[in-house]
């Protein structure tokens, strides 16, 4: 017996059209196009079927594909994860949906000491080609235990992929990628920007992994930002530019592997840095990214300290107005770039 | 036997009005929710009542629960003030949790609710402690880990379970089931004609009753507790139910009828035990309108004094994390 | 009726020879630890062998299984080779795992084992998966995940056994109790008198069986794999079983008693099997002393070139993390 | 009702004395010396009780204080620490011993979002005094899934305190503080240090929380290290020195609340600052150290770009030459110094 893997798509050539729709469709449209390619693609999670997902990215597909591979569990995300690295090890590919990234911690044992080091610790016997789709994120008032940014606990982990998209198109692009892909990739999505609109290109296209995508180039400061920061990042830039402090805005999208050469470049250009994640503040993303930006040559470059702009270092708070102070908000962007180009 | 609840005048009127607090409390929140007035999420128990009350009538105060995301009848049946609760939701300062908490993180320890969750399953290991506690503590307290259908699917529920019967605690695993975990149907899940079957498994007596009538829910409480303040162990308790209303705002209601949901509506709880109450001589119709009516301006009171109350400040974030 | 193995010439030896197979194996490990030759800890399952050979009798070669941190016997029994799983203890580059996982991550995709674990109750989500992906694959395949008594404590045994029975999947959970989890009592941990009560919660069928003897073992997995593959759903199996080593190297045995231990050596699956074997006529005491030379030279010679194989190298640790 | 909370102990005064033992007796004499004084503090686990521990920590102390207060569990991990955040918020104050802290994956739901958010979620209600023990670290050839350094997913959670003691003393010190603090605290040992030994004071001793210590003082550069590396360190420290070296060495201990003064102070001392973990490099509990370093006004007393030590991005393999190639030995700290140092 041969344990068969599916082997990569690849991807058709683009057609260079686009359409508007919301980040949400634009997921529901990268799983309906990559289970019409291939049969062993199929979604696995709690009320991902007639319900139509927690937060309806889903949608309607149950009636399109079928209950087969639109796959309602019980709640059971440390079973459900199970599930799927057996069936991601034995020729299927499951894009498993957490209803909230919170629950990841449920899941925590399969994600981390199974899926992620499977390949590694069986010598390269067998691959674990699965998808891990949750959102993340705070401003929806659903407290503690239904809001936090962990990507940080899977970028420290050898073996996971971890992707954040901060568009509509990358939400596609990046997700159709991710379930191409031979390992388990896990893709944070965001509860705010779900119902965000964007241009996302028709048809079977990619964003690739490891690929940091810059929307924005100025001289004074280069923007670090991530998943909903990204957009506020870019708010924040066309004030600043406003008040003549031209940024470059860099996002990531890919967390691991990370794209560190286009930030060192960004960085070097503009010899000032500000590092802008939802996260809280101790050993969020971003503080990988400033230490891999004062270890590098890049360092040579800085014309001020690194700064970090995150999350407060407190569970999310239920109160709207205690949520929102939790985590940047445009204004606090401005008023960190402001400060560190002035200053410096 | 067993106190016949609604042919006790105390105990009949008290129930009716924890249920009408419950039902009432919910319908303003749900309200507030509609208006634009209250923020997050929300689960209403509106249909559940029952079960709250005729579990907690079995309790003693300084007896402990945990609750679920569905946990505004729990929090209102053990005995907290519908204004601190209303004040919590509309994030004041006065809420039981400073704002900080909301619906799903509601507790009054001063009543032995140990809290709300937004974790399905979380609370059911965490009563086995809360009964872990008081057997080293050697108080007699009992701890009821109120939980749904749901949450028998996590692995949460089971470990929490083992413990408990390995160490014959003093604790109720209490199943408000009310046939859905969101749209996953209890009986699809679980393959099994009733939950109590799922007792067995672990060595410890399970029941299955009505959960839309107090008695049937107060009688299998009260004989878990006793027996678990005996040093028996712990009781698993199915209570079937129904919630009205979908599992929270962003519900279609797809995967359940309308007739399924009109036939439940039929065995409303409240009108239910009125009717008990009237046939046994517990209650007059006079009692009956009475309680309803002070309840609804018990709730009202409750709204506008939480409405008044300061909103929750961001002053202290930081140094309220940590206890010193 | 199923075969009568101890009947049959061929599967008699073959059985005889895998039961062989563990114990000399297991054996050698142990000499090479003791020795200093061996690196990290071990788990060993003489004393178990009958379980895993008589599970494996009722698999094809493309079932799956799932395996523990006790693996060896489960690796042989499905098919493995000695010498490749030799090597991997040995950290060699020819092992299974070119040395990177050792005893408890050992695997043999190729005859269906999709690993060792060294988590408790890890590989049983993932059986439920294997199982799954076969019945949308269509291939009728069966996957068995072995576990120890002691895994049925964990959530993930839980959600894996409720996931299974849902959807039906063509998995047989087959628990090898050895009477203990490390040092807890499976008789103290879960209140039962046998494991297999479990199965009812779970609305799937549930036996116990003499895990000293191949063919209860095969009778029990053959009827599971049987309903399995036919789409009758999941099954849960407990064989009764012991392990004669401490559970690890650092074990001091102080939960159980010499006389316990010496009672179990007494039900040594080995001469239990050679004894039916000779009784039923499928084997001749010269096919007997055949079979475990046989496998003695067979060992030898695994370890002999193991030995010799080139080590493992760090060269490539950085790009064997993710596959291309 | 009131749910009692037991009021923190306070140290007897010390009598200066101290006996030499292991860093396991020392964690042992620790517990002890805590449950002799309050009957509130038990311990519980898997084989804690007669079989004495995985790793032999609690030893015979069943005998000493009975199985109710040295409670062996079930293989469960969620629900044992889901039953010390209940028994810790009804007046209980429990040690609950987890193998190894790869197993703490199965617990991360009672760990983050129960125990560390509880107090802040409930407005401050409840405390949660609760205390996690698990051995990190490889070095023992149990291969990927028993080898994590996974302190940085725990230092990522606001609300939880996480300690990481690398001398017997401070593993008596800091356990017996982690007991008597209101808050969950995760104190994670190492494997290799248990059999280590160390002057340790007698008596009913505390070492601080959040305070680093600094057993070696240089003026050449700054190590900062934890766990087992710091050993590695001191010895690095002393082949540096004969080769006219001199380094300061810094073991924060607490990695949160985190000793940053201590940290920035003896970073400006020196200029050059050199990070050493045992954990995988990427968003290891290091990234935190060098963000905070490079964004304090310690920045422009830095001479050489900030260099960090850690172990590969990989799992832990199980053959011995490639388990120890994958974590910093002190050849690695020695030559990471001598470059830093001869460099700039
Ligand atoms: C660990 C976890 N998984 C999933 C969810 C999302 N969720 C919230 S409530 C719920 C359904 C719970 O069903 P049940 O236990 O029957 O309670 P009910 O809502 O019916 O009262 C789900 C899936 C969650 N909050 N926590
Ligand atoms: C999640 C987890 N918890 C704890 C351990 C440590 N451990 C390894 S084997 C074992 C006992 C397992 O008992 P059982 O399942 O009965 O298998 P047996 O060892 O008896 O074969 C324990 C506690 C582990 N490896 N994984
Ligand atoms: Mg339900
Ligand atoms: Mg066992």
């Amino acid at each position: 017996m041969t344990i068969e893997t599916t082997a990569a798509q690849t991807a058709a050539p683009a057609t260079g059209e686009t359409v508007t729709m919301t980040y949400s469709e634009a997921v529901r449209d990268a799983m309906r196009i990559a289970m019409a390619k291939d049969p062993a693609v199929f979604i696995m999670g709690e009320d991902v079927g007639t319900y139509g997902g927690a937060f309806g990215v889903t949608g309607e597909l149950i009636n399109e594909i079928g209950p087969d591979r639109v796959r309602d569990t019980t709640i059971s995300e440390l079973g459900i994860m199970g599930a799927g690295v057996g069936a991601a090890m034995t020729g299927m590919r499951p894009i498993v949906e957490i209803q909230f990234s919170d629950f990841t911690a449920q899941a925590m044992d399969q994600i981390a000491n199974q899926a992620a080091k499977i390949h590694f610790m069986l010598g390269g016997a067998v691959n674990v080609p699965m998808v891990i789709r949750a959102p993340g994120g705070s401003g929806t008032g659903a407290a503690a235990q239904h809001s936090q940014s962990l990507e940080a606990w899977f970028v420290h982990i050898p073996g996971l992929k971890v992707v954040m998209p901060a568009t509509a198109d990358d939400a596609k692009g990046l997700l159709l990628s991710a379930i191409d892909d031979p390992n388990p990739v896990m893709v944070i999505e965001h509860k705010l920007l779900y119902k965000t609109s964007g241009e996302v290109r028709t048809g079977d296209i990619r964003t690739p992994l490891g690929v940091a995508a810059v929307p924005r180039e100025g001289k004074d400061l280069t923007i670090i930002a991530t998943g909903v920061e990204v957009s506020r990042a870019l708010e924040a830039a066309e004030i600043l530019a406003a008040d003549g402090i031209e940024a470059t805005v860099v996002d990531p999208r890919t967390l691991k592997p990370l794209d560190s050469d286009t930030i060192l470049r960004t960085v070097k250009a503009t010899g000032r840095v500000l590092l802008v994640q939802e996260a809280v503040r101790t050993l969020g993303f971003m503080s990988e990214v400033s230490a891999i930006i004062s270890e590098s040559d890049a360092f040579g470059y800085l014309r001020a300290p690194i700064k970090r702009l995150a999350g407060l270092d407190i569970p999310i708070p239920y109160a709207p107005k205690l949520e929102r102070a939790s985590v940047p908000q445009v204004e606090d962007i401005v008023a960190a770039a402001t400060d560190l180009v002035r200053k410096w | 036997m067993n106190t016949q609840i609604v042919a006790n005048r105390e105990l009949a009127a008290a129930s009716l009005a924890t249920m009408w607090k419950i039902r009432r409390f919910e319908e303003a929140v749900e309200d507030l929710y509609g208006r634009g007035l209250m923020h997050g999420t929300m689960h209403l128990s509106i249909g559940q009542e029952a079960v709250p009350t005729g579990a907690c009538l079995a309790l003693n105060k300084d007896d402990y629960i945990t609750s679920t995301h569905r946990g505004h009848g729990h929090c209102i049946a053990k005995g907290a003030d519908m204004e601190r609760m209303m004040a919590e939701l509309l994030a004041k300062e006065t809420g039981y949790c400073r704002g900080r908490g909301g619906s799903m993180h509601i507790a009054d320890t001063a009543t032995g609710n140990l809290g709300a969750n937004g974790i399905v399953a979380g609370g059911v290991p965490i009563a086995t402690g809360a009964a872990l506690s008081a057997k080293m503590r050697g108080t007699k307290q009992v701890a009821v880990s109120f939980h749904g259908d749901g949450a028998m699917g996590e692995g949460a529920w089971h470990e929490g379970v083992v413990l408990a019967a390995m160490w014959q605690l003093p604790v109720v695993f209490l199943c408000e089931n009310n046939l859905y975990g969101m749209s996953m149907s209890s009986e699809k899940a679980f393959n099994l004609d009733q939950l109590s079957d799922r007792a067995k498994g672990y060595g410890i007596p399970g029941v299955t009753v009505d959960g839309n009538d107090v008695q049937a829910v107060y009688d299998a409480t009260k004989e878990a507790v006793d027996r678990a303040r005996a040093g028996g162990g712990p009781t698993f308790i199915e209570a079937k139910t129904y919630r009205w209303r979908g599992h929270s705002k962003s519900d279609k209601n797809l995967y359940r009828t309308r007739d399924e949901i009109d036939e439940w509506r039929g065995k409303d709880p409240i009108p239910l035990f009125e009717a008990q109450a009237l046939a046994a001589g517990g209650l007059t119709q006079a009692d009956i309108d009475a309680v309803r009516d002070n309840v609804r301006t018990e709730l009202r009171s409750a709204v506008q004094r939480a409405n008044a109350a300061p909103d929750a400040t961001a002053d202290d974030l930081l140094s309220a994390v940590y206890a010193r």
